[in-house]
């Protein structure tokens, strides 16, 4: 027995290792491209503005990536999320612009409260009637971005309709850092503490990683598929409020195309798009290298037209690094069991 | 067996018969929907019903028509490609910058096609060789094609195509309303078709759909076949690109943006799964003919953008949920059929 | 040469018809400017007893426009009053709604001139370029580096204003170096950041041009809540309502732009004056545009509006648009 | 205990469609007993442990647990009321630790509903050195033999301390000394005062656990007896209607020149320098406790798994590595162990699944047709008895004896020279089990070599002509059928394991 109880140990930690390993390795190649385009250009990091875009940029596709994750783990994917960001945005605008002096909260509720309906439709399709998700979700990014248009039409919210109050948040800073970061962090340690340690959200794995076993295993699959589409949905509806102070207008084609980003975040994060593997933090890296590499390509002199390019070059080393070291580390751990 | 006692039990073909088996699909249902909207325009949308709305039609849906066929064979694979749409733009760039540069158009447009070969050959490589879902793999290579495409050509687009080439690709085949480019078409239908109807390799795309590990243990080369269908996806859009070139005259590195969407739409909307394994090429040549003829008359009508994303959009959420719940429906119906006939 | 009761329908050179349907294809909907020409366009064709029709894709894009050409064609209407958003792409959909008996105007954004009967030109690109170029050397006190944040990289107007910008900027305003021409596609999101890695990336950026409205807007609210506020000046083409609040706030100092009411209201009217037949869109025609009175066809089948307007904090107030 | 019974099942339904599945559905079930359930593959016991499990609703008939009547509509339900089902297929989350797959929906967690992992860890550990189980609780499923995998569904089941455990099929991968182990469990169990139902094909199983068993035919139930009462003979009678004469069928076959070469074969990790010889004629039977690597051996040589060093050949032919296509070419054929994932594409037709490996040689100038592929299929699925309704039922919905059938249907169609067969009756019923020794002493008389992989001792030794050994990746032993007992195989399975110790 003995033995066996070394061998365990070590295979264990290695094991674990190699599951940090996937979030770090990302992590290093954000530290990269920040090192890079700061040695290029100080301002990068050590300015004023520097310092709250890099850290303010990339929280609102953070946010929508955490919800994407999680959805994608149960072995589904939301594709309706950009138009989600839309709706709730444009939703959040006209809630100032129409009612005055209704209070902030008031609109931040009501907007991940249409995000949380938008996916409860998406959920109750995939979960009740039992259609693949990739197929739903398609067909609710047309609708519901139809619906944006139909509803918006030409108007857009300008930033002179937004209350000064609400717009302040969308820059505004704590010790700074800025505040809406501050929320999409929060979300996310909630959402990783959720997935690691509750029972539930341990289900979201189970299912993803076998739906038909989850069946047999009596979890309630509907129930939790149902959950992560709405939590997806109430996520990308805060996104959109965020979307709104960030940006401060909004027009109907406000998130469109996010989907993609939102998918390519966290699949770069290390979330297997077959569902059952990944964490919301690589999700969470993955946001923040997309949208750090946009920023840093400008700064690091790579011409605009190049640009594309160069992301969709990363996007691919990203993921076959990622891949490269997840290979090399399995042959290791059976080099290491033929050793013992 | 030889040695049995018991008889050579003969064993039924089919647990049903043809006329159900072809009538009680979602493929039948999307060309009874095609009729259906055909017919329903014809009468109440004016101007639908003059000879000249097959051509726009035919020619709007050609890209999408064109590219859903590998796309169609990819999928039921269970992979799928999204950097369609940008390599219908590379393509599109290659074969412009090629012209400008003097190139005879014949040769660049087969530049352009070779670059669709290489950029499907990138796709499947990473896919089989790496190993990476395809997913991912073609959100890189949908910025990557992308902004090679916009890259290269800037702000510039290039016009100067030979106007024999352009005309052509408006072009109808004389004495009727349909396009030229409906003949390239057709053959590559009848050879996808084939392809993944009538052949071993369409036996084994399926089998690769429905479970990899069987299909590797009968032998199919999996990897090699998923290859091939990235390749023949890359090709087809380059081809893709060069109609669009030639369609519009304009060689643009922002051409064809967003159009892998609807493609993918169109393939899923004419009963292909996203798991992979199950599809016909007949079902999803409807429904690009659906979303088109529907877009088509919706436009006459004068019916904004909007509303024709949002009534695709909702074809696409009915189609495959009244199939399931139909297919509920009927179980419903036949359980107490069963208690019956079983009590008495 | 001959106005008024000539304009009755007769058969001119083009052939005079009644059918007074014009259709406004933007080059995407849900866009104000192009909202706010359309009511103008819609104005116009009510006050000549018309029926206006307004059609676009969602998103700018040469071949969804085609279709929707395409659809006028079949629709048999009148004129179609288009703003191209590409010059070649959609030509051979436009001839062929000619063919067909369709008078086409381009408006805002040209196509060939062998592909429509005329162009409404809201400002000529010199007068353009010179307004914009003038605003930032005024406003950086003609030496430094300035930066253009432009629409599509393929923008037809667009190009051309940034051609012109930099000739002027070369013979007129040697101390002011471009150093950088960066994209934002009419999307407001792109346009904000693109704002920002522009600042980051020229730390000693004294000035950007956006010559777009959406593009001028995002960059001020941008600039409006960072630390380059009122150090780095900012101008181009925008709407007054948009950019009312950056003004005020000292963002921005002036900027320019026509009326895209009247740009619209005086398309309809070309339409119309080449549906009756009264003009045929040869150099010289002239024809008049309601309460905008009298235009004349100028070279290349193009009639000009007008020069561009500059907003500033004392005028603004005095628009709604 | 003895007055109302855990479990009563009277005249239950179950169709699937036009399929009956269940016509007549009756057991009876006592606190304390271990009670089992025998048919034919296809009679119906899977569907009525699916309709106790609450995952089917009956259509008709009386379902009755600890003395009520109850309806349950999923698998929450029958688990709350305290049945644990084994089911027939495992079903673990492959992505997640061992641990976790043995309590996901109820692990242990403290006041604020955070799991506790270490309470968690301390659970498995004491579960399983009850068990007496050597698998690592932190590695995912993934990869797990057939074997572990159905070790854990054991360990799963246990620890949910239910008052009904069914078991379906729970020792068709398990080799001796696993089924053992899991026999001392059940006797604690039904010790303890719990019902058990115990599915199993494996008569010498029924005979040493069991005190009661119930006898299916065609969905309908047969009758029940003691087992003090009964005899295999006669239980074979009441499941097939007729007396299997012999099991082990083997026919003495000439046996020539050497047709599969191994050579050097190994594989880091997995197995080492595997050399041996399979010849025309000859069953050669491959041994080996559970986790012994055979079944990686034989993936190597049929090319679907890679290969460090060594050489495969056939007729002095060499195979190239890591092609299957190449080795059915060659004239191998392999029928893998995991029916469901590897032999069979479940969700496709019975006639594409028999077809699927020789679509090639079907085809007419690179044509194949649905009447082609049917042609073949209906010879092949009456030549080996396939119970399908038609040629286009999905494979999935085949009981699994039938699905093994039409693996096996697809191999042979492929008229291979080396047919490598790993567990070939595992989870078969016994006339259809005596019908593929038939079958196997068949081929090699008409000259196949026939390599076949059996975690049954009897098997291998009723039917091979020689037995190879392996333990630990590594080929100990080569026994001719004359000198095989049980007891020297088994010292060449286990012996170094003993020594290490
Ligand atoms: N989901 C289903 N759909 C259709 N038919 C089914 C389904 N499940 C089972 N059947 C059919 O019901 C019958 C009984 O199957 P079942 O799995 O209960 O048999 P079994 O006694 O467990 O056989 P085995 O010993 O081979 O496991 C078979 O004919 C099978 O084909
Ligand atoms: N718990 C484990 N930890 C590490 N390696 C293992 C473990 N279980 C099995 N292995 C490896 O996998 C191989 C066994 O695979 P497998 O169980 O398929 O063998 P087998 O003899 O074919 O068994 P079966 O009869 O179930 O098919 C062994 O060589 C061993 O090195
Ligand atoms: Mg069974
Ligand atoms: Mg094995």
């Amino acid at each position: 027995m003995t033995t066996i109880a070394i061998r365990t140990s070590s295979v264990t930690k290695t094991l674990s290792a190699l599951g940090r390993a996937r979030e770090l390795g990302i992590l290093l190649a954000v530290v990269l491209v920040v090192i890079a385009a700061t040695v290029k250009n100080q301002a990068f990091l050590f300015s004023h503005d520097g310092w709250r875009d890099l850290l303010l940029t990339p929280s609102i596709l953070l946010l929508v990536a955490v919800g994407q994750a999680i959805v994608i783990i149960t072995r589904n994917v939301d594709l309706s999320v950009g138009s989600v960001v839309g709706l709730t945005a444009y939703l959040t605008g006209r809630l100032f612009s129409d009612v005055h002096g209704i209070p902030i909260v008031l609109v931040v509720v009501a907007a991940v409260a249409l995000g949380a309906v938008l996916g409860l439709i998406n959920g109750a399709l995939v979960a009740f009637a039992n259609v693949p998700s990739m197929v739903i979700t398609l067909g609710t990014l047309y609708a519901f971005r139809g619906i944006d248009v139909v509803w918006a039409g030409s108007n857009r919210v300008n930033a002179s309709d937004l209350p000064s109050s609400f717009l302040s948040l969308g820059t505004g800073q704590l010790l700074s850092i800025p505040i809406l970061t501050i929320v999409a962090v929060v979300v996310l340690i909630a959402a990783g503490w959720y997935m690691r340690n509750a029972r539930s959200g341990r289900e979201h794995y189970a299912i993803g990683s076998d739906p038909a076993a989850a069946h047999l295993y009596g979890l309630r699959v509907t129930r939790r598929v149902l959950f992560a589409f709405v939590l997806s949905g109430a996520l990308a509806g805060l996104a959109g409020v965020f979307y709104a102070a960030r940006y401060g207008t909004v027009d109907s084609q406000a998130g469109s195309g996010w989907e993609l980003q939102a998918v390519g975040a966290a699949v770069i994060g290390g979330v297997a798009i077959m569902g059952g593997v990944g964490t919301v933090w690589g999700a969470a890296l993955g946001a923040v290298l997309l949208m750090t590499i946009n920023r840093a390509l400008p700064v690091l002199g790579i011409p605009d037209f190049w640009q594309g390019a160069v992301v969709g070059v990363l996007i691919i080393g990203a993921i076959v690094l990622d891949r490269v070291l997840a290979v090399r580390q399995k042959r290791r751990l059976i080099e290491a069991r033929d050793d013992s | 067996m030889t040695t049995t006692t018991a008889p050579l039990r003969a064993v039924r073909d089919f647990t049903h018969p043809l006329w159900r088996r072809v009538v009680a699909t979602r493929e039948s249902a999307i060309v009874a929907l095609l009729v259906i909207v055909a017919v329903v325009a014809s009468v109440t949308v004016r101007g639908f019903s003059q000879p000249i709305t097959l051509t726009y039609l035919l020619l709007d849906v050609t890209p999408i028509l064109l590219i859903a066929l590998p796309m169609t064979l990819v999928m039921i694979t269970g992979e799928i490609d999204l950097s369609v749409g940008s390599m219908v733009g590379l393509s599109s760039v290659v074969t412009g910058a090629l012209v400008q540069a003097h190139w005879p158009f014949g040769i660049a447009a087969i530049m352009a096609l070779l670059v669709g070969v290489l950029g499907g050959a990138v796709n499947g490589l990473l896919v089989t060789v790496v190993g990476l879902p395809s997913l991912a793999v073609t959100i890189g290579t949908l910025a990557l094609f992308r902004g090679v495409a916009v890259g290269t050509l800037g702000t510039t687009a290039v016009t100067d195509f030979p106007d024999q080439w352009t005309a052509l690709a408006q072009a109808r085949i004389s004495g009727t309303t349909i396009p030229y480019v409906m003949i390239p078409f057709l053959i590559l239908l009848v050879v996808f078709a084939v392809l993944l109807h009538f052949t071993p390799f369409g036996r084994g795309i399926y089998a690769v759909g429905l479970s990899k590990d069987a299909a590797r243990f009968s032998g199919v080369n999996v990897e090699r076949t998923k290859l091939i269908l990235f390749i023949l996806t890359g090709v087809v859009s380059a081809f893709a690109g060069i109609f669009y070139t030639l369609r519009f005259g304009s060689a643009r590195g922002d051409n064809a943006t967003g159009l892998e969407l609807q493609v993918i739409a169109a393939v899923v909307l004419g009963g292909v799964s996203v798991f992979g394994g199950r599809g016909k090429l007949y079902g999803v040549v409807a429904a690009v003919l659906l979303i088109g003829a529907l877009s088509s008359a919706l436009r006459l009508a004068n019916v904004t953008s909007d509303v024709i994303n949002i009534i695709t959009g909702i074809l696409l959420v009915v189609s495959v949920v009244a199939a399931s719940v139909l297919a509920w429906a009927q179980k419903k119906r036949r359980r107490p059929h069963v208690t019956a006939s079983t009590a008495a | 040469a001959d106005t008024g009761p000539a304009s009755a329908p007769t058969g001119g050179a083009g052939g005079g018809s009644d059918n007074l349907a014009v259709t406004f294809l933007p080059k995407n909907l849900g866009n104000p400017y192009f909202d706010t020409s359309a009511k103008g366009g819609k104005a116009a064709v009510e006050e000549f007893k018309g029926t206006f029709n307004q059609v676009g894709p969602a998103q700018a894009s040469p071949d969804a426009q085609v279709s929707y050409i395409n659809t006028a064609t079949q629709q048999g209407v009148g004129a179609l009053v288009v703003s191209a958003n590409d010059p070649k792409a959609i030509c051979d959909a436009l001839n062929q709604a000619r063919d067909n008996g369709v008078k086409v105007v381009t408006f805002d954004s040209d196509t060939d001139a062998s592909c429509r009967d005329l162009f409404v030109n809201q400002a000529s690109a010199d007068g353009i370029a010179k307004a914009q170029v003038d605003l930032i050397a005024d406003q950086i006190g003609d030496s430094g580096e300035i930066a253009i944040l432009s629409a599509a990289a393929n923008a037809t107007n667009q190009n051309a204003w940034i051609d012109k910008m930099k000739a002027l900027l070369k013979s007129d305003h040697p101390n002011i170096s471009l150093v950088d021409v960066v994209y934002g596609n009419d999307d407001d999101q792109t346009s904000f950041d693109k704002t920002a890695a522009l600042l980051q990336s020229h730390p000693k950026l004294k000035g950007i041009i956006s010559p777009t409205t959406v593009g001028i807007a995002a960059a001020a609210r941008y600039l409006s809540t960072s630390s380059y506020k009122g150090k780095v000046a900012l101008t181009g083409l925008g709407t007054p309502n948009q950019m009312r609040e950056y003004v005020k706030d000292g963002t921005v100092t002036a900027f320019a732009l026509w009326n895209p009411e009247d740009l619209g209201y005086l398309s309809a009217f070309a339409a119309k004056a080449l549906i009756t037949g009264e003009i045929t869109g040869k150099e010289g025609d002239t024809f008049t545009a309601g309460k905008l009175g009298k235009y004349t066809v100028g070279a290349n089948g193009t009639v000009l509006l007008g020069d561009p307007f500059v907003f500033d904090k004392d005028n603004i107030d005095k628009f709604d648009f | 205990m003895g007055t109302t019974p855990v479990l009563e099942l009277h005249d239950v339904q179950k169709s699937f469609g036009a399929v009956v599945a269940l016509r007549a559905g009756t057991i009876s079930v006592n606190g304390g007993s271990i009670h089992a359930l025998v048919g034919e593959n296809g009679a119906g016991k899977s569907t009525l442990v699916k309709i106790v499990a609450g995952l089917y609703q009956r259509d008709g008939g009386t379902f009755r647990f600890q003395g009520e009547d109850v309806d349950f509509t999923s698998t929450a339900q029958s688990k709350a009321a305290g049945v644990a089902v084994i089911y027939q297929e495992p079903t673990l989350f492959p992505d997640l630790s061992v641990t976790e797959n043995i309590f996901m929906g109820r692990q242990p967690v403290n006041r604020f509903g955070r799991i506790d992992r270490k309470a968690m860890r301390r659970e498995v550990e004491r579960l399983f050195t009850r068990l007496d189980v050597v698998i690592d609780p932190d590695r995912p499923a993934e990869g797990l033999s057939i074997a572990d995998q159905q070790v854990i569904e054991i360990a799963k089941a246990v620890s949910l301390d239910a008052s009904l455990l069914i078991m379906d099929e729970p020792t068709a991968a398990l080799s001796g000394k696993e089924v053992d182990r899991l026999f001392a469990i059940a006797r604690s169990l039904r010790d303890e005062g719990r019902a058990l139902i115990f599915i199993s094909h494996r008569f010498d199983e029924v005979f040493s656990l069991c005190d009661t068993v119930t006898v299916m035919r065609d969905g309908a139930y047969v009758g029940t007896s003691a087992i003090a009462d009964t005899e295999p003979d006669e239980l074979v009678r009441q499941m097939v209607g007729r007396t299997i004469t012999e099991l082990f069928p083997k026919q003495p076959a000439r046996i020539g020149e050497a047709l599969l070469e191994v050579d050097g074969l190994s594989r880091a990790g997995v197995f080492h320098d595997i050399g041996f010889t399979v010849r025309s004629g000859e069953i050669v039977g491959l041994s080996g406790l559970v986790g012994a690597g055979r079944s990686e051996v034989v993936r190597a040589v049929f090319g679907v798994d890679p290969y460090d060093e060594g050489m495969v050949r056939v007729s002095g032919k060499n195979v190239p590595a890591g092609d299957p296509a190449a080795a059915m070419r060659a004239g191998i054929a392999l029928v893998p162990e995991d029916r469901r994932k590897q032999g069979l594409v479940t969700e496709s037709s019975v006639a594409h699944n028999i077809t699927l490996a020789i679509r090639r040689r079907l085809a007419r100038f690179g044509i194949i047709t649905a009447a082609m592929e049917n042609r073949a299929a209906k010879e092949w699925a009456s030549r080996l008895e396939v119970k399908t309704h038609a040629l286009d039922t999905v494979a999935a919905t085949l009981s699994g004896g039938n699905q093994q059938k039409v693996v096996l249907a697809k191999w042979l169609a492929t008229g291979p020279r080396v047919l490598i067969i790993d567990e070939p009756t595992r989870g078969i019923d016994v006339g259809t089990k005596s019908e593929v020794h038939r079958l196997l002493s068949q081929l090699a008389g008409q000259g196949m070599a026939v390599l076949m992989i059996s975690s049954e001792l009897p098997e291998v030794l009723g039917m091979a002509d020689r037995i190879l050994v392996m333990r630990e990746g590594r080929i100990t032993a080569d026994i001719p059928r004359e000198q095989a007992t049980s007891e020297n195989v088994m010292y060449a399975a286990t012996h170094a394991t003993e020594q290490q110790k």
